[in-house]
């Protein structure tokens, strides 16, 4: 049941991008097409999980018992960063094929505060090992849900003609809001 | 490049978030009222200021390969610092700001600006241009955090001028999405973009 | 543009050097702060105990298991003269519109509330927010509420607390808060004496 | 049903002709071309990847030329599958047995991380299966 | 020195270095140096990503002129020799001169001259009117008025003349980067030098019709008559189907031939007024 | 009731003419043939300038596989082979022949007796067909002879006769189907020896009952051949829906007819055959239907090919003082003239009068998304995204939501609230599309 | 003569226009209209009329100053937006809330862009919802019917029968205990009860909709996707523990599950375009609407769900085309 809620809690109730504004940049940058947002959406997935599963780690074993909590910031922006980078290199040693179909299929992965974000988040609603996996794996479907669904609006608003003024990021914002409107109906849910 | 010039750029021309939309994260997630925005706007400035300051300072000893890491790991210091020192001094702004002053580390506009501008000049422009960017961020973050206040809880910097609630959805996460759409709207339109 | 090759002695050299001094001056600057963070916490909390409780020259501490719950209630006895004026309790609940809130309960010996103040809460700002005393006088009806006499629930529920518009989880959250607190306290009253004896 | 896929298409220039293969050099940039922000990206270290095309026709095309790169859409999906998603699900599948089996955080999760490395080994070991399924075509 | 610091500097130490391997590993296998000169290059660009060079975007231009390392072949109409001249400044290289161009529409067929005798509806982009019919006018070759090319414009150049139905070139924001040229389904536009003092001579018409039938349905449509090829001393001017064609690079701007056209289908534009008999006006010149 | 299952619209039918029996339009004083009549390669002229041709004299020549004979319409002098306005106002070549008078072709049968027996080959069949320089007359004007030879590797089944004339106005195919029902009768025949089929359809919308009880009656003395009453729905005379209706059978995407063992022919292009294989009789002459509103005598004319339109409308009473568009062909198919003396050729089906009021497309406002031209459309596909992705230039797009499917039938924009130019739209992408397809190859 | 026409075929259309359509489904709503007027009296006339005038009003303004393009508030939809609006909300609601959701809905809703046809999500649920979380208070306000009243300030107010339930289950007690205290479902059939002005009457509601199946301005596959989806999911639950959860037959008649799922849902510019796409978008409707009913802090899910379900629209389109022409060939 308690899984039940993260999970649910963290894909509507408090959408990582709609209600906790993490990982806009690639919101609002990455969504033009959506074949393209729900590739991203997997490897935001592993990623994260992978990401949220060293920092605990780090921050459990080796912040917490050495009393340095204060570098958690350091810490983890450095793994967060040398992780992803180690990911690029596994595949592309492991299979260029695969590395290469990814590449032209995805924009590159960088080092968003999403993930960072989740990563703090774990540690500050001091979850256990498997609830912080479990939360990670349930922000990365509600990053998934909301830059799908935003790269389908997105698609169809590229066709008809938004007023001058509004085309691109402020359209993109509005769209992004009445989502984030319609998503606070999920309000209570957990 | 003149330096007035670069600061009218960070502010007007390129303003990092109406025009260049980076590091939207804070932007969104702090700026309840125009205190908070202010608030994290300084800090951004500050970690802008002093990282495109020391990696302007060192930049002819790194190696190139290990540039970014290196200029990560200062961003991180400098954010940590901010940190430390809002939480022993501003307890309750370090509240409010939460998990986004850790976020600085990520923020596309802070790592962007010293690999784009600082690593490549002088440490006086450097400077300039880390102020530049950090106050048109400033701005942004005040104006956005203002307009929500305004019409979130009738009430400016926390000094209330009608009664009443005020619109709630302003404070609330829609409010954020909404009231930068069209300030970024009327911004562009303001410096002639479109 | 860098000036220097990269070799790899020389990236780790300089990159073992950045971090370094990063982690040194870190760590300073800690050593700096810490204090002030831990007094500033230090003083907050002393500053929400004050207000909750009568003036007192001595405070003592004491950690008790509430009936549900899953972590002990921090008690401040506060004295004055010797004589216990008031107990400070700082109590949560999971019940808020947004999970977790804690407060500062203070109560006279007698279990009447002196006074409520918030602690930490992620409601929502403009409906739940009014728990708080800055933004509203709503906690203020606690004040003098003797929960032996009256029901700590809100009207909706059959009790005696005011909810807030639109907002009526957040108090009935609040009211299950101080109801905790209080209960707790009329648990272990008769241990209270004893266990401050040592 | 093969007609309506759509294809991923990716600009890129041609970066050297080895035999059969075209090597593509596809530049991430080229694809922000008009974004503002291009120049505050980070990362930049790892903005280009080289993409190898089998084809006949190496003949038809020469160094420094404009190409688009296409791999029909449910390739990529593909491979997201195959590098992203299926890691995940071993990962957590032992994430959970070993917490569930011996409770202790750390082992769980260094043996989850470690099984990565015999999944990624397997992947290698079919690198040339792969090569085979991820077809990538070149226009233009 | 405290524990704390130790500790500190031990662990984000370790991890730095743990970053310095895998960083080393990747630059290891990511071998794409980038040349530094198409950042500055690109710095050097108008940044229009107009496609008039012909690539895909400038950045695309820089890192092909770079690596070209040469700047024959390449032009920026949007940044004309200035630009270039400063690319050329980055590379190290000299800038040829090159003679800035401007766009021209072809067709003088105005509302007036050429009146129309259909109406059309339906989708207003020239692209289906040209499929659907001949034009207004009945003009097989003519402007069809419905803007294709003032679309196309990335540089707010090109207007339609509400009063004569055609497209209009402003000179001063035209960079000659050639979307109107390619957008024109008709073929009307063409790219010709600026010219000394922005002057130019030009035949307005592009119609292949015997002259008996092009003047049915415009006034001033070039007949072919072959009187300008004769007064020109350059043999700048050729005539071809029924249709003169002036050479932008062999005429002098001597301003012989706009005299002798009887249908006044060629014209000169930012001259002085010539003393003895006044020119029509023309509407090119407008600004 | 058969039909095709999917779309369609019911316009007003409107079919004033449908009661006028056809009339022979006297000879023009001259006529304009143009070289180019037929899908395919232009015909190649092989008279000259001030050489006298007789009626059904070959003026042109075919010479290449998907292409048709030019037959002189009238006899007289050839004035010039030049460039003559056609209907959309562009230059095309034509032969134009001053007429002096009519005398035909000494091979031509002009007698009006019906021949039933027919000794060719198959062979002989076709390549009569292809002399006589018969084309569709259904609309495309595809030359017959190419859709007779079945090729190696298909087997035709069924030779389906469209009789549908499923647009509103026009009744040429109705008078003929009445008229020279016979005659159709044994064209069937012919050229289902031509196609070695044993069963032909003949499909004709219900309401033109009258066509339906004849034919019927007459096929019970002919094998193989049935007469199928269908729903009155447009594009009931689509190809496609055609096959879908009288055979349940459905062409794939980018196929032709034969892929489903089916040739589908045109009540006039069968007449054209009889004529050509029995009586030696090149395609000269077309039924067209003049009509319209305003029109004071709509007919059906038979018309030679060549004579200028204004002479048809003539014929029919001139044109009205408030005309304001005139169209050559059906209201959902035809093309709007620009220009009168625009010659009739192989494919007019009628000239169509339309008065002022009448010929104003409604006001245009954005998409509904009403989703009207999606449940419309005969052959299911998206006409507003297909429309939208082509006026942003989506090619690949529009290529993948299958806009080479499109028939161009022209009900979307019919039904369309909005007045969106839909058709227009796509056929701008179809020929983008076209472009990229043919480039590729 | 004069000029000729020449355009590309076809040369006839249809007698079908958008004003028709538009002008259809307000004629549709009258019945709904009146029905509020009975039992809200004047306020519910005025609040009517503010928000069709406000919505006309900003969508002039809008349309002439900031977009400069033509100005087509005559077509209808304005005005649907603003009597739809008008339904969403209680009617002692203060007038100035309703000119500002009025100006959300035509403003942000529908012009930010471009109008008519181009907005993703329905205008007029997008002004609620904006209302509904901006001022709580004066939108959860529900007024007591009281026919024919012409009274307009005082009005007695009570909870919606579905926050009565909502409530008491939350509290922890019985359905039975609480269906005393909502009223008979005969009532709440015909719209005696607390509500939204236009949402109260089902059997209006549903004449309406009849009306526009008839006239073809909407088909079946939504409504009854919606509203059957509800049925059945609530239906189970109630089979699961009738003591928690209420009948399906309730959930039907109270809220604003008719309005909703035949007006709102049914909005053909943020709904699906093919039959298989409007029955996932009604059932999905139906699933978030009882989610949020049963499960989330909200008494009412109906707007939300019809709002997030409009955000999957683009994606149901594509994943839902039409089986084309051809495509799957059996012959025979
Ligand atoms: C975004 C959002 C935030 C809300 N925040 C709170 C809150 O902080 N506290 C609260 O009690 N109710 C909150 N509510 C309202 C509850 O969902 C619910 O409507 C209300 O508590 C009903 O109680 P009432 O009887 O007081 O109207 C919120 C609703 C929404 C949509
Ligand atoms: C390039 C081309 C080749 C064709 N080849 C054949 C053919 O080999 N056999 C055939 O029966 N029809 C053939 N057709 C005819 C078409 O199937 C179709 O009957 C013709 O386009 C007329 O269709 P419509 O009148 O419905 O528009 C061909 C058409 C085209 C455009
Ligand atoms: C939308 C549409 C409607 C058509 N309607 C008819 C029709 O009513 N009668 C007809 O004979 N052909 C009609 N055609 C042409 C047929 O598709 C087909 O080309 C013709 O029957 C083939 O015969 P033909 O080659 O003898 O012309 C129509 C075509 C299209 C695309
Ligand atoms: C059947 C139907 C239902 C409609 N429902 C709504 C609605 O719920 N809300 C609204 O603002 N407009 C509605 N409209 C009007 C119009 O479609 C709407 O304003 C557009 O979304 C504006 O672009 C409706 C129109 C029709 C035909
Ligand atoms: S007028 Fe033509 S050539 Fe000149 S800038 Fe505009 S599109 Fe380019
Ligand atoms: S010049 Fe060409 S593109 Fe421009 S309006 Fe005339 S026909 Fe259209
Ligand atoms: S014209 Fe094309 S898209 Fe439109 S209904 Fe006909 S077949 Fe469909
Ligand atoms: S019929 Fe017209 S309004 Fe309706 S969906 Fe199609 S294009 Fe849009
Ligand atoms: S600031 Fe860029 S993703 Fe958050």
């Amino acid at each position: 049941m308690e899984y039940i809620f993260i999970i649910i809690g963290a894909i509507f109730v408090n959408n990582i991008v709609l209600a906790q504004f993490l990982g806009i940049c690639p919101y609002i940058g990455v969504s033009g097409k959506v074949s393209t947002s729900v590739g991203m959406s997997g490897a935001v997935m592993f990623v994260m999980t992978l990401a949220t599963i060293v920092t605990y780690l780090i921050f459990n074993f080796i912040l917490i018992p050495l009393d340095i909590t204060y570098l958690q910031t350091i810490s983890y922006i450095l793994v967060i960063a040398s992780l992803v980078q180690m990911v690029e290199i596994i595949l592309k040693k492991v299979s260029p094929a695969l590395y290469q179909a990814l590449g032209i299929f995805l924009p590159l992965m960088t080092t968003n505060c999403a993930i960072l974000g989740v990563a703090i988040l774990t540690v500050q609603n001091e979850y256990n090992l498997l609830q912080g996996v479990v939360f990670a794996i349930a922000n990365a479907i509600g990053f998934g849900l909301a830059i799908i669904l935003f790269a389908g609006i997105r698609e169809q608003l590229d066709l008809v003609d938004v007023p001058k003024g509004m085309k691109g990021a402020p359209a993109a914002l509005v769209v992004a809001g009445i989502m984030a409107l319609a998503f606070m109906g999920f309000a209570g849910l957990v | 490049m003149n330096k007035v010039k670069i600061i009218i750029r960070g502010i007007i021309k390129e303003n990092p978030v109406f025009v260049l939309l980076l590091g939207l994260c804070p932007v969104l997630g702090v700026t309840t009222s125009a205190y908070n925005g202010f608030g994290m706007g300084l800090a951004t400035a500050f970690v802008l200021l002093m990282s495109n300051l020391v990696v302007s300072l060192i930049k002819n000893f790194i190696p190139n390969k290990v540039r970014i890491p290196s200029f990560i790991v200062i961003i991180a210091s400098f954010v940590t610092i901010v940190q430390l020192v809002m939480e022993a001094f501003l307890p309750d702004l370090f509240d409010a700001l939460g998990l986004f002053i850790p976020l600085i580390v990520v923020n596309c506009l802070v790592l962007g600006r010293s690999e784009a501008f600082a690593s490549k000049n002088d440490t006086f422009s450097a400077v300039t241009d880390g102020l530049a960017m950090g106050m048109g961020f400033t701005m942004a973050l005040t104006a956005l955090g203002a307009l929500r206040e305004i019409l979130g809880s009738y009430s400016i910097f926390g000094y209330s001028f009608v009664e009443g609630d005020g619109m709630l959805v302003f404070v609330l996460a829609p409010g954020a999405f909404i009231g930068l759409g069209y300030l970024t709207a009327i911004f562009l339109k303001i410096i002639g973009e479109r | 543009m860098a000036k220097k090759e990269s070799t790899f002695a020389n990236m780790v050299l300089t990159l073992l050097m950045v971090t370094a001094i990063a982690a040194f001056t870190l760590s300073m600057i800690y050593n700096v702060t810490k204090e002030p963070i831990e007094r500033g916490r230090y003083e907050r909390k002393q500053a929400a105990i004050s207000f909750v409780v009568p003036e007192f020259d001595e405070l003592k501490t004491r950690f008790f298991m509430p009936a549900d719950g899953r972590d002990s209630l921090e008690f401040n006895f506060a004295y004055k003269d010797g004589e216990l004026v008031g107990v400070a309790v700082e109590t949560y609940t999971m019940m808020g519109f947004s999970g977790y809130i804690s407060a500062m309960v203070g109560f006279y010996p007698d279990g009447t509330i002196y006074d409520v103040v918030h602690l930490q809460h992620e409601e929502t700002p403009g409906l739940g927010d009014k728990i708080q005393k800055d933004v509203s006088d709503w906690s203020d009806q606690f004040q003098g509420f003797d929960p032996s006499e009256k029901t700590l629930k809100v009207r909706q529920d059959q009790g005696d607390v005011d909810g807030i518009t639109a907002a009526t989880i957040t108090a009935r959250a609040y009211c299950d808060a101080i109801n905790r607190a209080y209960l707790t306290l009329m648990k272990n009253l008769d241990q209270i004496d004893m266990s401050l004896e040592e | 049903m093969e007609k309506r896929l759509e294809n991923i298409e990716h600009p890129g220039v041609v970066e050297d002709i080895r035999n059969k293969n075209v090597l593509v050099r596809i530049n991430s940039r080229t694809a922000c071309g008009d974004c503002k922000s291009k120049s505050y990206c980070g990362l930049q270290d790892v903005k280009d990847k080289i993409i190898e095309i089998e084809t006949h026709k190496t003949g038809n095309y020469k160094i420094g030329q404009n190409v688009i790169v296409t791999l029909k859409q449910s390739l990529g999906y593909k491979a997201i599958l195959i590098g992203y998603l299926v890691p995940l699900v071993i990962l957590l599948f032992a994430l959970i047995t070993m917490l569930a089996v011996t409770g202790d955080e750390p082992l769980s999760a260094l043996v989850a991380v470690l099984l990565m490395v015999p999944y990624y080994a397997m992947v290698y070991v079919k690198r040339h299966k792969l090569r085979r399924t991820f077809n990538f075509h070149i226009k233009q | 020195m405290n524990e704390i610091v130790l500790y500190s500097v031990l662990s984000i130490g370790s991890l730095g270095t743990l970053m310095a391997l895998v960083l080393y590993i990747v630059a290891q296998r990511f071998k794409v140096i980038e040349d530094p000169r198409i950042d500055q290059v690109e710095d050097k660009l108008p940044g229009a990503n107009c496609g008039g060079c012909g690539y895909a975007g400038c950045r695309n231009f820089a890192e092909e002129i770079v690596k070209a390392g040469t700047l024959e072949g390449f032009n920026c109409p949007p940044g004309g020799s200035e630009v270039l001249s400063e690319v050329a400044s980055v590379l190290g290289l000299e800038a040829e001169e090159q003679e800035s161009m401007v766009a021209v529409v072809l067709c003088s067929g105005s509302r007036q001259v050429a009146p129309p005798k259909t109406r059309f509806e339906g989708l207003n982009t020239c692209e289906f009117a040209h499929s659907l019919y001949a034009g207004l006018s009945g003009c097989p070759y003519g402007c069809l008025g419905e803007g294709d090319c003032v679309v196309s414009c990335n540089f707010d150049a090109m207007c339609m003349d509400e009063n004569t139905g055609l497209p209009v070139i402003i000179e001063e924001k035209c960079v000659a980067c050639g979307a109107c040229v390619k957008a024109c389904p008709r073929n009307i536009i063409e790219l010709r030098k600026k010219g000394k003092k922005s002057r130019r001579i030009f035949v307005s018409c592009i119609n292949r019709e015997k002259g008996g039938v092009a003047r049915k349905n415009c006034k001033v449509a070039c007949i072919g008559c072959g009187r300008c090829v004769k007064e020109c001393k350059f043999e700048a001017i050729t005539l071809e189907n029924n249709l003169a064609y002036i050479d932008f690079n062999k005429c002098t701007l001597c301003r012989k031939c706009p005299q002798e056209c009887p249908t006044s289908a060629i014209h000169e534009i930012n001259f002085p007024p010539r003393k003895p008999k006044e020119k029509k006006e023309n509407k090119t010149a407008e600004a | 009731m058969k039909t095709f299952k999917t779309g369609g619209v019911h316009p007003p039918e409107k079919k004033f003419s449908e009661n006028q029996p056809i009339e022979v339009l006297p000879l023009p004083e001259t006529v304009s043939i143009p070289l180019s009549q037929h899908l395919g390669a232009p015909a190649v002229p092989v008279i000259n300038k001030g050489d006298k041709v007789k009626t059904g004299q070959l003026i042109a020549k075919g010479e290449s596989f998907i292409s048709a004979n030019i037959h002189s319409s009238v006899t007289g002098t050839v004035t010039k082979i030049d460039d003559v306005i056609d209907a959309s106002g562009y230059r095309k070549k034509a032969v134009i022949i001053k007429v002096e008078e009519d005398q035909w072709d000494e091979s031509i049968d002009t007698s009006d007796t019906l021949k039933k027996d027919c000794d060719l080959t198959s062979e002989d069949i076709v390549k009569k067909v292809n002399q006589m320089g018969i084309v569709g007359m259904g609309g495309a004007a595809f030359p017959s002879h190419v859709k007779l030879s079945v090729p190696k590797g298909k087997k035709a089944e069924y030779l389906l006769i469209n009789g549908a004339e499923c647009e509103p106005y026009l009744t040429s195919d109705h008078r003929l189907m009445l008229e020279k029902g016979e005659e159709l009768m044994v064209g069937i025949t012919i050229k289902m020896k031509a196609l070695g089929v044993n069963k032909s359809v003949i499909g004709i919308e219900k309401n033109k009952p009258d066509a339906i009880e004849y034919l019927c009656e007459l096929a019970k003395e002919y094998e193989g051949i049935t007469v199928e009453p269908l729903k009155v729905k447009y594009p009931q005379g689509g190809e496609k829906q055609l096959i879908k209706a009288l055979v349940n059978r459905e062409v794939p995407s980018g196929k032709l007819p034969i892929e489903v063992g089916c040739i589908v022919h045109n009540v006039g292009t069968t007449f054209a055959v009889y004529e050509a294989v029995q009586k030696n009789k090149p395609l000269i002459e077309r039924v067209v239907t003049v009509t319209g509103i305003n029109i004071e005598k709509p007919s059906n004319l038979l018309a030679r090919i060549g004579t200028p339109v204004s002479a048809i409308i003539e014929a029919a009473g001139g044109i009205p003082s408030n005309t304001g568009k005139v169209v050559s062909g059906g209201p959902m198919m035809g093309k709007a003239l620009s220009n009168f003396e625009a010659p009739v050729t192989k494919g007019t089906s009628g000239i169509l009068v339309f008065p002022k009021e009448a010929s104003q497309r409604v006001t245009q406002l954005n998409c509904i998304r009403c989703a009207k031209c999606v449940n419309t459309c005969p052959m299911t596909l998206e006409p507003y995204l297909l429309a939208l992705l082509s006026d942003k230039k989506r090619y690949e797009m529009c290529e993948n939501n299958m806009i080479m499917d499109c028939i161009e039938c022209g009900s979307c924009h019919y039904v369309c609230p909005s007045g969106r130019p839909l058709l227009d739209n796509i056929r701008v992408g179809k020929a983008k599309v076209g472009q990229v397809i043919r480039e590729r190859k | 003569m004069s000029l000729l026409t020449v355009s590309g075929s076809p040369h006839v259309h249809a007698d079908d226009s958008v004003r028709k359509i538009m002008y259809g489904v307000i004629i549709s709503l009258v019945p709904a209209m009146l029905v509020s007027f009975y039992f809200f009296g004047l306020g519910a006339l005025i609040i009517t009329l503010t928000a069709v005038v406000s919505c006309l009003v900003f969508e002039f303004l809008i349309q002439k100053y900031l977009i400069k393009g033509p100005v087509t508030i005559w077509d209808g939809s304005a005005i649907i937006t603003g009597v739809l609006l008008a339904f969403n909300v209680p009617s002692n609601l203060p007038l100035w809330i309703v000119v500002v959701g009025s100006f959300v809905a035509i403003g942000m809703g529908k012009m930010t862009f471009g109008g008519l046809g181009k907005n993703p999500f329905n205008p007029a649920l997008v002004g609620r919802v904006f209302m509904m979380i901006s001022f709580p208070v004066q939108m959860t306000t529900w007024p007591k019917p009281i026919p024919l009243s012409t009274q307009l300030t005082d009005v007695v107010t009570g909870p919606t029968a579905l926050a009565v339930i909502k409530d008491g289950v939350g509290r922890g007690e019985k359905v039975s205990q609480l269906l005393p205290k909502v009223p008979e479902y005969t009532d709440l059939f015909i719209g005696n009860m607390g509500g939204s002005l236009g949402e109260v009457s089902a059997i209006a509601l549903i004449l309406g909709g009849l009306y526009m199946l008839l006239r073809k301005i909407i088909t079946w596959h939504i409504p009854v996707s919606f509203i059957g989806s509800v049925f059945i999911f609530t239906g189970i639950m109630w089979l699961v523990n009738p003591e928690i959860y209420i009948d399906p037959v309730f959930h039907l008649i109270t809220g604003g599950l008719m309005l909703g799922a035949i007006y709102m849902a049914t909005d053909m510019v943020t709904s699906p375009m093919t039959p298989a796409g409007m029955l996932i978008f009604g059932v999905g409707c139906g699933i978030l609407t009882v989610v949020i009913r049963v499960f989330g802090a909200y008494p009412e899910g109906v707007s939300f769900a019809i709002l997030i379900m409009n955000a999957f629209v683009p994606i149901i389109d594509r994943s839902f085309k039409p089986k084309r022409f051809g495509e799957e060939v059996k012959n025979g």
